[in-house]
This record gives C-alpha cells, sequence and structure tokens, in this order.
C-alpha cells in the first residue's frame, strides 16, 4: 500500500463522520520520504573492540531496558533481542581445529541480522513481519498469531516468542515504548523507532569502546560503508543466501 | 391458566429486570462525566467525530505509525506525532478519568492498554 | 380408475403459482365422501337435518349459518386453548408440507397440513383479530362465503386426523385438533359426512357401528366358538354380559363381522380360553371405535359413555380393549376426561401374571397388546412361531396407537414372538412417523376410494419397498380401519400382500392345551413350516 | 440419518462420556493454557514446536490416506471397496478436522487466527496449508455425505459427485505435500531441507492411515456387526505394506545421503535421534523403536496374508505408533535439535499440553464415533 | 405482490424516519413517541394475547407421542419424547425450545426416477439456519442489555468478548452478526421456493425484511454511520426511566435502528412471532403422556344425552331374549 492509497482510505473516514466532516492527513516523518534514496541499515560488530571490556553488557542492557525485553528465569521462556555466544556456536562451519583453541571463549554479538533476502518473511502466513523499505524486518504485534513459522525458518536464532505474559518479568518500564502481549513473537527492529528520530541505535549507543558501528550501506561516504570497504569482515551462515545486514569485523 | 399467568408475570419481571437493577446499584440516572484536559481546547480531529471514531483514528494510526512509518498526523487542527501514549494520553493523562469511565459505561474493554503503556505521570499516582 | 403408474406419475408437489387464497373447490367424483341419511341425523338430533349431499348446488344451509358457524367458533376459541393457539402460532414454516399422506399421494397444494389449516385461519384472522379486520386480504384473511365453506368440507374431510404432521412441527401444531375443529363447526350447519355420522347413529343405537342387534351378535360369536372348535378341537366359551366377570372386553365390531377382523377375533378367544381369563363381553357396549370423535366431542362423548356404564353395570374389575386405532385415541386421552373418573373399577391386574398395570390406573383399561405382551414376557403362553412360516411380516403402526398413545413396542414383541421372519419397514414410514392407510377419521367411504388410493398411497409404497426387498406377503396391524382399507389398497398399489392382526398371529402360533394337531392356520391355509415337516 | 448416532446402548454411550469428558479435560487444559500462555507447554525458544504441531503432521497422512480407497473404487472401479469408502470419507473428515484444532491449539493469538484470510500470503505454505485443509474438509464432508445419503436413499448418487471426487484424489496428495513442504522450504533446518520429505510424508500416510482404517474395521466388525469382507481388509493390507516398503526406503535413502555426504549439520540430527548426545539421549528408544517398528510391521504384513486377523491388527497398530513417531514427534523434535548454535535442549511435553492433546483426540474420537455409528446403523437397519 | 408490499412497507418506515429526523426535526417524535407507544401497544398486546391463551383451558390431554409409552416395564421408555412425568415434559420443552428438537426430524419426501419411487431424505437447512438464527438473535438481544444496565454485569461482557473474539476489524465483527444475517437470508430464500411461496403470506415476508432492516441499520450503526454510545445509554436510560431527554446528535441510522426495533415489537404480539411464547403452551408438547394414569379435567364437561342401558334393554329386549342373554329387568323382578 503506498501513501496515496493510504490517503484514499483515510479520507473514507471522514465520509462516513456524515455532518461533521474534516481533513485527515498522515504524514510521514520524513518530509522528502520520496526523494531521498533509500535506505539500507546495516550494523558492523568489531571483535577485537568487544572483547576490550571482559563481561560487559552495556548494549544488550541497554538494549533491553529501552525495548521492554523481559528477563525470565527459565531458558526456555528466554527472550533476547540481542545477546553473545560463543564463537563456535555462532559460526560453527567457521571453526576449525586453531580457531577452536584461539577463539575459545570469545563472547560473540547477536542479533537479527535484517537479511536483504529474510526467510522469516517468506513464510509469515498474515504478513505480520515484513521487510520495510529501509530493509528492517518488522513485526506488527498487532497482526502476528503466534503460529512460530518464522522461528523455524529463521537460521540465527533471533527470534523469540512471548510464552507467557512478559509484563511481570520486565524489571523496569520504558514508558516511551510499548510491550507485548503473550503469543506474539518478537526481535530486534534495529531501533527503528529510533533511527525515525535520527538517533542510532540504542546498542550502539551504549557501547563505551564504539565496537558497534550503524549506518547506511547505500551512501558510500557513511562510516559503516567505509569500514566495511576497507576491513575484512564476515557475516553468519552466508551459504545460505539471506546476505546479513550485521558484519562481523576482525 | 395459573401456571400461565405465573409464566408471564415472571417473564414480564425479568423484561422489566434492568429498571430494578439501576436503582438497585443506585446508577439510574449516572452518565460518566468525562474529564477533558484543561489545558487544551481541541483533539486532534473535531470532538464529534472522536466521540464516535477515536477507535478508528486509532486504527489507523496504528497501521501508518507500525506498517508505514508514517509518524506525523495532519488535521484541521494542527500536527501531531502518532503516538498512543506519547500524544492521546499526553493530554488525556488521567486514563481512568478519561478512557476507562466511557468505556466501562460503553462495557467496552480494547486491548491497546496489553502492551501500550500509561504515562509515567499517571502511572506513579 | 386410473392405473397405480399413471397415478403416481400425476402427482406434482410443487405446487403451481399462486396461492390458496381464492376459495375454490371442485368435488371430483371419488374424491369426497358423501352426506348423511337424514334417518340417521335425526336419530342423534344433529343441527340443520335434511337430505343432502355435497355435490348438490344448494347445501340447505340455514339462513343464519353464517353467524352459527362463527358463533360456534367464538365459543371453540373459549373453550379449547390448542384451537386459539394453533390458530395463532403457525409461521408457515412449511415443515408439516411434505408430511402429509394426502399431499404426496395427490399433490393437491391444499392437502399440506398448513394450508389446511389456513384456510380456517384465514376466516379466524377476518372475525377474530385486529390486523386480519383491518388488512384482509394482506394479512390472509378471507371473508366467510359458502365456497369457502365447500372448501372446509372437502378438506377437511380429507385429512385423518392421523397427526404425523404434528410431530414435526416446531410448535407442536395439530392438524388433527385443526380438523376437529373444523368439522364441529361444520356440523353446526349439519355439513357432515355419511361414514360418520351412520356408524355413530347404529352405534348409539344397538352399541356397534353395523347396527347388529344383540341376537345377531351372539350368533357370530358362536360361529367364531365353531371355528376354533373345528380348527383345535377344544370347546371355547364366550361370555355375554356376564355379571361380576373379572374383565369386560371391548374390541371394535368389525372384528366379527369383517375379515381379515375375523382372525383376530379367533386369536382373542383362544387366548383368553388359554390362560382362562373370567371375563366377559357386552352385547350393549359391543362396539370399542368411536366415530363421534370424528364429528364432535360432544358425540364422542355419548358413544363413549356406554363402556363405562356397562362396566359398572356388570361389576367388573377392569376393561380390557382390542386392536383398534382411534378407538384408542379415545380410550387413552379422552374417555376418563370424558366419563370418568372410574373410581368403581380396580386397577387392572393381570390375573395370570400378577402384573400390575400402573400406567392404566385412573382409566382403568389396558390394550390388549399390552396383556399380551405381558403373558409373552413372563412365559405364559406356548407359542410355536413356525406356524406362521407362511407369511413374511411386516407391521403397520397405526397412526392413533402410535401417535397418540405410544403403543410401539407391545405389538413388536408380540410379532417377534409369534413368527420367524419379521421385517421392518422402513423407518421414516413406522413408529411416530408411521404413514396413514388412508382411509381414517371415517372417510373410509367407498365413494371416496381415489383419495383413499391416494392417501395411503406412502403406506403402500414402504410395504413395497419390503415387499420386493425381503419378500414380505402379510402386514399386521392392530386398527379396525386399517385391517379394512389396507386390503384394497394394497390391493391397488403392491398385490400379494395379506393384511393381517397381531391376534391373528397369537392364535396361529398358540400352542393351546389339548388341542388337536392343527393342520391349517386360521384363515384354513395349509401350514407350511418346520411343525408339519416333523409331523 | 446423524440422529441414529444419538442412540445406542449403554457402552456406547459410555464410550461418547468418556471422549466427552477427555474433550473437555482437554478444553480445561487448554483455557489454562489460554490464560497462562503457550508457556504451559514444554515448548521453548530453542524447540518451539512440539506436540502439537507434531500431531498435524501426523493426522494430515491419515486424512490424505483415504485416497487409497478412493482411488481403486472410482479410477480402477473395484468395487469390493464400495463399503469402506465410506469409512475412509469419513476417517477423513474426522482426522483434518484433528489437524486444524492441533494448529488452532498451537497458536499463540488464536483470536487473530481469521487474520490468515484477511491478510492471504500466498508465499506462506502455511497459508496453503490452511487452504488445502478447509477444502479438503469441505470436499469429504460433501462427497462423503452425499453419497452416504444415496445409498440410504437407496438412489444415483448426484452427478456432481464424480468430478468432485476426481478432483479430490489429487487434492489429497496436495494436503500432505503441501504440509511437507513446510517442512522442506526451511533452509534453516537441515533435517527437514530435503526434496525426500514430501514423498516420504506420502509414502507413510498411505502406509498408516490405511492402517488405522484397518483396526477401525476390525472394531466395527467385533463391536457393531458391520461385516467387513476379508477380502477388503486384505487388500487395503497389501496397499500398507508397498507403503511401508517405499516408506523404509526413502527412509534408508535419506540415512545413505546424510551419512556418506558426512555434511556436519545434516548429520548432527541424525546423530542425535539416532545415539544422542551426552545429556539428551531422550529421543534414542523413539526413533530406534519406529524404525525397527516399521521394519518389523512390514515383516509381519508380508507375512500375514497367511496368518489370523490378530496379525495384521497387531501389525497395523505397530504401523501406526511407528510412523506417528517418525513422522511426527522425532522428526519434528529432531528438526530443531540441534540448534543454530550447535546446543541439545530437551523437550519434554507438560501435562497440559498432553491433556489438550488427548482432548483433541477425543474431540476427533468423537466425530468419528459418531459419523461411524451413523454409517454402522444404516447397515444394521438394512 | 408478496414480496414487494412489505418490501416497501420497510423501506417507507426508513424513509419516514430519514426524513423526519434529517428535515423535519422529528427527533421526539421518532426518538420518544413512536417507542413509548410501540412499547406500549407490544406490552398490552403481549400480555393480551397470553391471558386470552390462558383462559381457554386444555379440555382434552392431547399429547403428540413420539416414542414408546411408559407401560410394561421391560419394553424400554422413550422418557422424552413420550413423556411419562413432569420431568421427562420438562426435558421435552427443553429440546424443543433451545434445540428445535421437533424441526430437527424434518426430512424431505421426493418422487425419484422414472419409476417415481417414493423417497425420504433427512433435511436439516431448515433447522441449522433456525438455530443460527434464533440463537444468534437471543446473543445479541443478550448483548444490548448492556445499553440498560449501570454498571454493566460481567457476563455480559463476557459474551461480549466471546462474540467479538476474532480480532479482524475495529470494532470487531461479532460472530452473531454474521451468523444471523446467514440465518435470515436463508430464511429469505427458502420462501421464494415454489412451495413455500404458496403458503407463504405477504406478513412472512414483512418481519423478515422487518428483522433485516433492524440487523442492517444495526450494523451500519456499528460499523459505518457510528452512535455515539454514551449519548445513546444516556439517552435509552432517560427513556426507561420515563424522564427522556431529546438529543439530536444521534444521526439518523440510530433512529431507523429505534423505530425498526420499535415497529418490531408492537407487532409481535398480533403477528405470527408470538410462536415465541406459544411454543411453550403447545398442548401437544407440554403435557404428559399419562392419561391413563392420571384423569385429565375438562372445565367445560357437561352432561349429555346418553343411551343408558336400560333404555337400551328395552328396546331389544326381545332380541335379547332369544340370544338367552340375562336380562337386568327380569332378574330384578
Amino acid at each position: 500500500m503506498n501513501r496515496r492509497d493510504f490517503l484514499k482510505i483515510t479520507g473514507i473516514l471522514a465520509i462516513g463522520a456524515a455532518s461533521h466532516q474534516t481533513a485527515m492527513i498522515l504524514l510521514s516523518s520524513e518530509v522528502k520520504g520520496d526523494q531521498a534514496k533509500k535506505k539500507r541499515w546495516a550494523m558492523a560488530i568489531s571483535f577485537s573492540a568487544c572483547v576490550k571490556r571482559e563481561g560487559c553488557r552495556d548494549c544488550i542492557d541497554n538494549c533491553h531496558l529501552i525495548h521492554n525485553v523481559p528477563e525470565f528465569t527459565d531458558n526456555k521462556d528466554k527472550i533476547q533481542w540481542i545477546w553473545s555466544s560463543h564463537y563456535e556456536s555462532v559460526f560453527g562451519e567457521q571453526t576449525n581445529m586453531f580457531t577452536k583453541g584461539m577463539l575459545k571463549n570469545l563472547s560473540i554479538l547477536c542479533l537479527c541480522n535484517h537479511c536483504e533476502n529474510p526467510p522469516c518473511v517468506k513464510v509469515c502466513p498474515t504478513k505480520a513481519t515484513w521487510k520495510n523499505k529501509d530493509g528492517i524486518i518488522m513485526i506488527d504485534y498487532h497482526r502476528c498469531i503466534g503460529c512460530r513459522y518464522c522461528m523455524a525458518a529463521c537460521p540465527y536464532d533471533a527470534r523469540s516468542f512471548n510464552w507467557k505474559d512478559p509484563k511481570p518479568f520486565i524489571k523496569e518500564i520504558n514508558r516511551d515504548f510499548p510491550t507485548r502481549a503473550k503469543g506474539v513473537v518478537e526481535k530486534c527492529n534495529f531501533c527503528e523507532e529510533r533511527i525515525t528520530q535520527g538517533l542510532l541505535p540504542a546498542c550502539v549507543e551504549a557501547c563505551p569502546e564504539k565496537a558497534l558501528t550503524f549506518g547506511d550501506l547505500n551512501d558510500p561516504e557513511s562510516d559503516i560503508s567505509r569500514l566495511l570497504k576497507t576491513r575484512f569482515s564476515i557475516q553468519r551462515k552466508p551459504h545460505l543466501g539471506t546476505d546479513p545486514k550485521v558484519f562481523y569485523l576482525f | 391458566m395459573k401456571k400461565i399467568i405465573l409464566g408471564l408475570i415472571l417473564f414480564l419481571l425479568v423484561a422489566f429486570l434492568p429498571l430494578g437493577y439501576n436503582i438497585y446499584t443506585g446508577k439510574k440516572a449516572y452518565i460518566p462525566v468525562i474529564k477533558a484536559p484543561e489545558d487544551k481546547k481541541e483533539c486532534v480531529e473535531n470532538v464529534f467525530i472522536m466521540r464516535k471514531r477515536h477507535n478508528i483514528v486509532l486504527e489507523k494510526w496504528r497501521d501508518a505509525s507500525v506498517r508505514h512509518g508514517i509518524k506525523k498526523y495532519v488535521s484541521l487542527n494542527g500536527t501531531y506525532k502518532i503516538s498512543l501514549t506519547g500524544t492521546c494520553l499526553g493530554c488525556h493523562s488521567d486514563k481512568t478519568q478519561f478512557c476507562d469511565r466511557c468505556h466501562d459505561y460503553a462495557g467496552v474493554k480494547p486491548r491497546c492498554w496489553d502492551c501500550h503503556n500509561i504515562p509515567d505521570k499517571v502511572a506513579e499516582k | 380408475m386410473e392405473k397405480p403408474d399413471e397415478m403416481k406419475k400425476a402427482i406434482d408437489l410443487t405446487p403451481k403459482k399462486g396461492d390458496w387464497m381464492t376459495p375454490e373447490v371442485e368435488l371430483k367424483k371419488g374424491t369426497y365422501c358423501y352426506g348423511a341419511p337424514l334417518k340417521h341425523q335425526k336419530y342423534l338430533e344433529l343441527p340443520n337435518q335434511r337430505e343432502w349431499q355435497p355435490h348438490d348446488v344448494d347445501w340447505k344451509l340455514p339462513e343464519n349459518w353464517k353467524d352459527i358457524i362463527l358463533d360456534g367458533m367464538a365459543k371453540l376459541l373459549k373453550k379449547n386453548r390448542a384451537f386459539k393457539l394453533f390458530m395463532d402460532i403457525c409461521v408457515r414454516c412449511g415443515a408439516c408440507a411434505d408430511k402429509c399422506h394426502f399431499f404426496i399421494g395427490s399433490g393437491d397444494p391444499k392437502n399440506m397440513p398448513v394450508v389446511r389449516a389456513e384456510l380456517l385461519r384465514s376466516v379466524y384472522r377476518r372475525y377474530f383479530t385486529i390486523h386480519g379486520r383491518i388488512l384482509g386480504k394482506l394479512a390472509g384473511a378471507r371473508d366467510l362465503t359458502v365456497d369457502v365453506l365447500k372448501e372446509w368440507f372437502y378438506y377437511f374431510y380429507q385429512c385423518t386426523e392421523c397427526r404425523r404432521c404434528s410431530v414435526f412441527c416446531p410448535y407442536g401444531i395439530d392438524t388433527c385438533e385443526i380438523t376437529m375443529m373444523a368439522r364441529e363447526l361444520l356440523n353446526l350447519v349439519g355439513c357432515n359426512i355419511q361414514w360418520v355420522v351412520e356408524p355413530a347413529s347404529n352405534c348409539f343405537r344397538t352399541g356397534n357401528h353395523l347396527g347388529v342387534p344383540p341376537h345377531a351378535f351372539k350368533e357370530t360369536l358362536g360361529f367364531a366358538l365353531d371355528e376354533i372348535r373345528d380348527l383345535t378341537g377344544i370347546n371355547v366359551e364366550a361370555p355375554i354380559n356376564k355379571k361380576g366377570a373379572e374383565v369386560l372386553f371391548i374390541a371394535p365390531s368389525a372384528d366379527y363381522f369383517a375379515s381379515p377382523h375375523w382372525y383376530t377375533l379367533l386369536g382373542y378367544l383362544m387366548l383368553f380360553h388359554e390362560i382362562g381369563l373370567d371375563y366377559t363381553w357386552s352385547a350393549y357396549a359391543s362396539e370399542g371405535g368411536n366415530f363421534g370423535l370424528f364429528h364432535s366431542a360432544e358425540l364422542a362423548k355419548r358413544l363413549n359413555a356406554k363402556i363405562y356404564a356397562e362396566a359398572k353395570r356388570l361389576k367388573v374389575k377392569w376393561i380390557l380393549g382390542g386392536e383398534c386405532g382411534h378407538m384408542w385415541r379415545v380410550i387413552h386421552q379422552y374417555m376418563d376426561t370424558f366419563n370418568g373418573p372410574a373410581d368403581f373399577l380396580e386397577v387392572p391386574v393381570s390375573p395370570v401374571t400378577g402384573t400390575k398395570f400402573e400406567h392404566a390406573k385412573s382409566t382403568k383399561m389396558i390394550h390388549i397388546a399390552e396383556f399380551t405382551a405381558d403373558l409373552i414376557r413372563h412365559n405364559k403362553l406356548n407359542l410355536d412361531k413356525s406356524r406362521n412360516d407362511n407369511w413374511k411380516i411386516t407391521f403397520h403402526d397405526s397412526c392413533n396407537p402410535a401417535r397418540s398413545m405410544g403403543l410401539l413396542e407391545e405389538p413388536r414383541y408380540i410379532i417377534k414372538n409369534t413368527c420367524n421372519h419379521f421385517y421392518e419397514m422402513p423407518e421414516n414410514t413406522i413408529r411416530e412417523k408411521t404413514f396413514c392407510c388412508g382411509s381414517g377419521a371415517g372417510l373410509g367411504a367407498d365413494e371416496n376410494l381415489e383419495m383413499r388410493l391416494k392417501g395411503g398411497m406412502p403406506r403402500a409404497m414402504a410395504v413395497k419397498y419390503v415387499k420386493e426387498k425381503y419378500g414380505v406377503n402379510m402386514l399386521a396391524c392392530m386398527c379396525a380401519i386399517d385391517k379394512a382399507a389396507l386390503p384394497p389398497l394394497l390391493d391397488y398399489w403392491v398385490s400379494g400382500v395379506d393384511v393381517c392382526g397381531v391376534h391373528e398371529l397369537v392364535g396361529n402360533a398358540l400352542v393351546m392345551k389339548g388341542e388337536k394337531k392343527r393342520e391349517t392356520n386360521l384363515r384354513g391355509e395349509p401350514i407350511k413350516g418346520d411343525s408339519k415337516d416333523t409331523k | 440419518m446423524i440422529e441414529k448416532a444419538f442412540k445406542g446402548t449403554i457402552g456406547y454411550w459410555l464410550w461418547l462420556c468418556f471422549l466427552s469428558a477427555l474433550a473437555l479435560a482437554g478444553f480445561i487444559s487448554y483455557l489454562r493454557q489460554l490464560d497462562i500462555g503457550l508457556g504451559i507447554t514444554g515448548m521453548g525458544r530453542d524447540v518451539s514446536w512440539g506436540l502439537y504441531i507434531a500431531n498435524f503432521t501426523f493426522f494430515v497422512g491419515i486424512a490424505a490416506s483415504s485416497v487409497v480407497v478412493v482411488l481403486p473404487y472410482y479410477l480402477h472401479d473395484y468395487k469390493k471397496f464400495g463399503d469402506i469408502i465410506i469409512l475412509g470419507e469419513f476417517l477423513a473428515v474426522s482426522s483434518v478436522v484433528v489437524t486444524i484444532l492441533f494448529i488452532l491449539v498451537d497458536l499463540g493469538v488464536p483470536s487473530r487466527v481469521l487474520n490468515v484470510l484477511i491478510y492471504p500470503s500466498p508465499s506462506s505454505l502455511l497459508f496453503w496449508d490452511m487452504v488445502v485443509l478447509t477444502g479438503y474438509l469441505i470436499l469429504n464432508i460433501v462427497i462423503g455425505w452425499w453419497s452416504f445419503d444415496a445409498k440410504v436413499k437407496e438412489i444415483e448418487p448426484p452427478i456432481w459427485i464424480k468430478p468432485l471426487v476426481y478432483i479430490s484424489i489429487p487434492w489429497a496428495i496436495s494436503i500432505h505435500t503441501v504440509t511437507a513442504f513446510i517442512y522442506s522450504g526451511l533452509s534453516a533446518k537441515p533435517l527437514w531441507h530435503t526434496a525426500l520429505l514430501a514423498p516420504r510424508f506420502l509414502a507413510s500416510a498411505f502406509a498408516s492411515g490405511p492402517s488405522v482404517l484397518i483396526v477401525l474395521c476390525f472394531i466395527i466388525r467385533r463391536w457393531f456387526g458391520f461385516n467387513i469382507e476379508r477380502d477388503v481388509i486384505k487388500k487395503i493390507a497389501i496397499i500398507v505394506t508397498y507403503a511401508l516398503s517405499i516408506h523404509i526406503f526413502f527412509m534408508l535413502a535419506e540415512i545413505y545421503t546424510v551419512l556418506y555426504s558426512d555434511l556436519p549439520s545434516h548429520k548432527s540430527h541424525f546423530e542425535f535421534l539416532f545415539l544422542g548426545v551426552p545429556g539428551n539421549r531422550f529421543l534414542i528408544p523413539w526413533t530406534w523403536g519406529s524404525t525397527v517398528g516399521a521394519i518389523i510391521a512390514f515383516v509381519l504384513f508380508l507375512i500375514s496374508h497367511k496368518k489370523n486377523d490378530s496379525l495384521v491388527i497387531f501389525a497395523s497398530i505397530i504401523t501406526v505408533v511407528s510412523i506417528w513417531l517418525e513422522k511426527g514427534f522425532c522428526l519434528i523434535i529432531g528438526g530443531f535439535v540441534p540448534t543454530p548454535f550447535e546446543e541439545y535442549p530437551k523437550y519434554v511435553p507438560t501435562i497440559f499440553e498432553l491433556f489438550i492433546t488427548l482432548g483433541i483426540y477425543a474431540a476427533g474420537g468423537l466425530i468419528l464415533t459418531i459419523l461411524y455409528k451413523t454409517v454402522v446403523s444404516f447397515r444394521q437397519s438394512k | 405482490m408478496k414480496i414487494i408490499l412489505p418490501f416497501f412497507t420497510v423501506v417507507l418506515i426508513a424513509c419516514l424516519v430519514y426524513g423526519g429526523t434529517r428535515y423535519l426535526e422529528g427527533h421526539i417524535l421518532f426518538g420518544i413517541i413512536v417507542p413509548y407507544i410501540c412499547f406500549a401497544l407490544a406490552i398490552v398486546g403481549f400480555v393480551v394475547k397470553i391471558v386470552k391463551w390462558a383462559v381457554s383451558p386444555v379440555p382434552f390431554n392431547i399429547t403428540t407421542v413420539c416414542g414408546q409409552q411408559k407401560s410394561l416395564n421391560f419394553l424400554r421408555h422413550s422418557p422424552i419424547e413420550s413423556p411419562a412425568s413432569r420431568c421427562g415434559v420438562f426435558f421435552r420443552m427443553l429440546f424443543e425450545v433451545l434445540f428445535f428438537r421437533s424441526l430437527l426430524r424434518n426430512e424431505k419426501v421426493e418422487l425419484y426416477g422414472k419409476e417415481r419411487r417414493l423417497i425420504y431424505g433427512s433435511d436439516r437447512y431448515l433447522w441449522i439456519f433456525a438455530i443460527l438464527f434464533h440463537w444468534s438473535m437471543l446473543i445479541i438481544l443478550l448483548r444490548h442489555l448492556k445499553l440498560f444496565l449501570e454498571p454493566i454485569p460481567y457476563w455480559i461482557i463476557m459474551l461480549q468478548n466471546l462474540d467479538g473474539i476474532f480480532q479482524s476489524h475495529i470494532p470487531p465483527v461479532y460472530i452473531s452478526n454474521v451468523l444471523v444475517s446467514i440465518g435470515l437470508v436463508f430464511l429469505f430464500l427458502r420462501r421464494l421456493k415454489r412451495r413455500v411461496m404458496y403458503i407463504s403470506l405477504p406478513s412472512d415476508f414483512f418481519v423478515l425484511f422487518l428483522i433485516g432492516g433492524v440487523i442492517l441499520s444495526g450494523m451500519l450503526l456499528r460499523y459505518v454511520y457510528r452512535a455515539d454510545i454514551l449519548l445513546v445509554k444516556a439517552f435509552l436510560f432517560g427513556l426507561i426511566y420515563l424522564n427522556p431527554v431529546p438529543y439530536t446528535g444521534f444521526g439518523t441510522m440510530f433512529y431507523i435502528h429505534l423505530c425498526f426495533i420499535s415497529v418490531l415489537i408492537a407487532y409481535l404480539p398480533y403477528s405470527k412471532l408470538m410462536h415465541m411464547a406459544g411454543v411453550f403452551l403447545s398442548p401437544t408438547r407440554n403435557l404428559r403422556n399419562d392419561s391413563r394414569a392420571r384423569r385429565h379435567i375438562n372445565p367445560w364437561d357437561y352432561p349429555v344425552k346418553e343411551h343408558t342401558y336400560e333404555e337400551w334393554e328395552e328396546e331389544f329386549k326381545d332380541a335379547l331374549k332369544e340370544a338367552d342373554i340375562p336380562l337386568d329387568s327380569e332378574n330384578k323382578g
């Protein structure tokens, strides 16, 4: 649905109002949105910078705090938007006998890869998850029926399901961001609500070592474009052809 | 014959039960008073529309914001940020005095509050 | 008359365009009954006595016939809630339409029970409701005219009061009740039929429909006793008007005059002898059937009064009733109300088995099928099923015992214990969904044969079905009118299937103490089957 | 006709009561699940589909299998299946209802289920599954009921039944194919990601479904006097035998491909299923049980034609259990374990989950009983 | 004619209300006066009709028996189809009223094929759609109670939430609304069949159209031309406590809905819609089949002219003597 169609629909509202007609217009945040070049948001995570602080969880905490991500005690109910895991688990297929020793216990930050070719979007039976024009994989929590097909389809385990009502498990509610109800799938949204306001994603902002770089791949002058042009990077499971938008730098 | 008349009376009693019920609860003349924000004159739309159609406006807001990335709403009354917690409850800061009163009266239980938060200042009360 | 195939082909269950509002009726010969003879009208002191026939142009109605009917209607509405209710609540859903045997058989749309009732309802609306008075035809209201009256006559004497439609009606509207009311009204202006009034008058005078005087009655019973003696070598008695007997036995009079009823009578007599029942016939109340029911409640009561009066006079303990249809409607649903309470009688107890028939504790009259089934259950009868091996039997539930009494299992129990080959007809045509023979409620007149054959078609088709499927050649039933009406009906539609009473089967199967070897069944036909082979 | 289902012996009513009680228990458990959320089940972030989807998969197979009696009757004019065809169709009807119920209870927000219709998404196999399953349900109800009705009335079935029957044959294949495609289209799950999945599903369906039918035939023959010819049952047993052999062959082909190619991401699932990993050997008995069971059942079927009925019944039951374990339970769980992070989480259904599952079985059983009772009573009244 | 006239009557009502409220300031007439008059007509008519039914006695026990009677204890009695006890009657009525038991029996007769064989097939469409229609109507009625009760009882909210359980749109589409429409459309379509058309009266169509009008205007009111529900409830409270407040801001659709309902309830007692009360009173269903065990009293019973034994004996004296049948008169003498 493009914006023109949308205006038409909202126009119907006014007709229904019969005697109290009024114009209603919905505007996009970017006024010049259509003219501006499409964004391709991406993130680069630097191994070397990330390991500098032992046990640092600033990015995770900040993200989970801002997005009201609950902390379940039971592992099977766990919901995570961004988390860390061992190198062998994350890059299992890029492990050899030497890396096993060298990179042992190296924590790798994981989050939704916002794939260019997302398997989760394809399988959704209600279009509750989709790729928006900036390449971010979105979830409409109002539409999700909780079939969890997308979870099965995601090769990165990036999606979590609300097995129970999350509210009691949220330590401190951030009232500017909605919580979720039980029964829907959720995941990292690349801080879509922040970047439309011109802010950086919560995790990027929180990192004391500036290990995370976020920016527009379509802009050759952006930090991230420059970084990826100059440094060696890998993606998770590239052989699956999903083309992740999260890059790992050496 | 007696049974039928009895049944008829019973039926009429049941049919007129609502009358008694409201007298019993003492709400026979109750009409909820909705506390409009004192500092604001107009809502995002004309008040007549808002009274009848705020739910539909909100639904459109929801779809616009979530699915189409549209974050601003322009009406004759001005331009507004699309946000239930931020914009609506920003003015109608007291949900119990505003939303709930009428929703209870009309027997409507919207699910918005399952996820969307009541702003800090109300929740703190 | 047409051939069966042609008659069937002519049926169209989808009515022509239009509706039933225009009163018009063509009295086609063969589809209506003749008017009652003056003599019998006089004897019963009926209103508007005159010689008349339905096909006369002038029905010789009294001058104020309209007022009489409307007055009568007002009175009936006050007297009978069912009537009033059934006038008001029909929604014309049409569920009853194809449940009526006359509609199925004739395709005449006015034979749909709903329309039959609407014929009366339209007049009710016109004169007794506000909207009918104001809106007239729009509200489905019609003026009462001679044509309407003729239509009433035609169609309410085309309803056998079988109550099948009532089973299917979501509000329990009973066309039987409506027909009864309509006939009450018709009788107020003297529009009644010979086949109802004559038997009623005879019954009122002599005690039975045929007008048989007491000595002739005794004589026929005597013939029956002779036949039994020839068949079994046993001397059976048939006491008449015996005071102080334990049981008064009342059967429809057809049982001792008509065939195949006759063999049922033999069955009764043999059974009573075999168990040594202390009972009596009555010459005064020698009729169970009650044609008054097809005329008016009052006449039904007048005829019925004899039974209790006779029971009281003879000082019996309780009453046993024979195989009959509408007789049992009256006894089960009306007799106690009409002429009760029967506090001079005792709750029926079977002298053989000791079973107390609690379900008849007020009326004190039980059905012979109940009595016999109980005997069989207690092993009091020595039955040789193979004596009925000549026949493959099916059972026709008579409308009244089925739908007004619930007498469904007793006859089946007896049949299953007296014969080896029993087959049910399709289930949509038995038990509470049983189809009428087409001749009930006083419509069994010969001049009405075409309509009777049409109305009996569904029943006949069900018989045909079991005949073709299982080779059924005998239709058992428990109603005097069935026994009279079904043989010509089956002759016409099926052929090769005979009709018998349930107690004929009992009589055949009953091995009596001291009897001689039976060579033939009650009909004098040689017995096939095993018992003969073992001779 | 259906009113026949409401007249029966005390034993029959007890059976109905028993099923209703189970269904009620399941319903109450489901209310609890609605209240608390799917967290009440054993499923979790790693094994996010469990018993429900396993059963769904299995019963789609049962539903699809009615085609093996329909096909010989209509296409090859094998008249002996005339009696059993209605049983097959009614089995399909109740199985489809069961599958739909299993999908429903597996949803996080069941009240939004209409979204599937409101926002149709042809790219999603779940959408197509809904289409084919509802279509199949309607087809079977219509075909089953109308041909049964015609039989009761002793008339020719309406002419439009035949084309519907011909449509229903590929349709039956399609429901199980689409169900297989739900899984085999996912590159994230190596165990499922095989083109052989759909054929395997069909082969196992044509073994398990007719086996259920055989057991049901014996039951109604034993308790309801509905005499189904031995020939007919034998014929079905032959179909099962062949289907089983193909099923076993496919399974071996799959194992060969994985083991010989030695691709770690694929192999790890099979290793988990057949050998387990330290700390999680939960599925080993089930996997082996189902595999060995299938082979035993095959052998039993092969020799059964000379032996008595009980052998056939026994073999049928083994087949059903084996395939339930293989296609349902092990396949679904095994697909999720190991996780993309190479973890080996445990999945054990909770008591609520079991009750809900049993409740759905009971609901299916109720429908099946009522439909079969109608058929059987009709036969008895003849 | 049967269809067109009732249809235009209903349209006319709508037009009157539309014109009256839109152009003629008839809010008081259509919002207050008409509902009051109609309600009064409804209550009076209803009571009068029931009382009229009630004062007519049931002279005879005329149960329509649909199952085995209670007689010999070794035969399986059918306690509901042939009720011998109050309890049985209760259940019979329960099944009749709640589940339309009799209609469920419905079957269709056909003359099949060339040989015109009579065949019977079950025909439950009418039952299914009647059930859909009536139950949905009941639920809709109960849901509307929320407009007359304050505070709203929990069960009504529950019912409403269940009814609107499928979250598809805002406001959610009620299941009952969909089902009632399906039911009504079917009931209308089957009236068009030749045989049902033959028995239909204009009033049958009028009721269908009127109820259709109520449903349609109600749904429009909910989904398109919304009214301020707070005002609606306050207005209705004013009406029921005889303190009507002539609000004007409802929009025409509200008045159309209100007037349709008013006409419907006013029409109810004078029409076949009284089947809703009549079904309880039907003597063929609500009586026990125990007329031989318990005497049913006919209140207007009167003595009739009988042919007594004495008269009979007198008449047939000779014949009786000839047949050797004992005579009462001689024995006494």
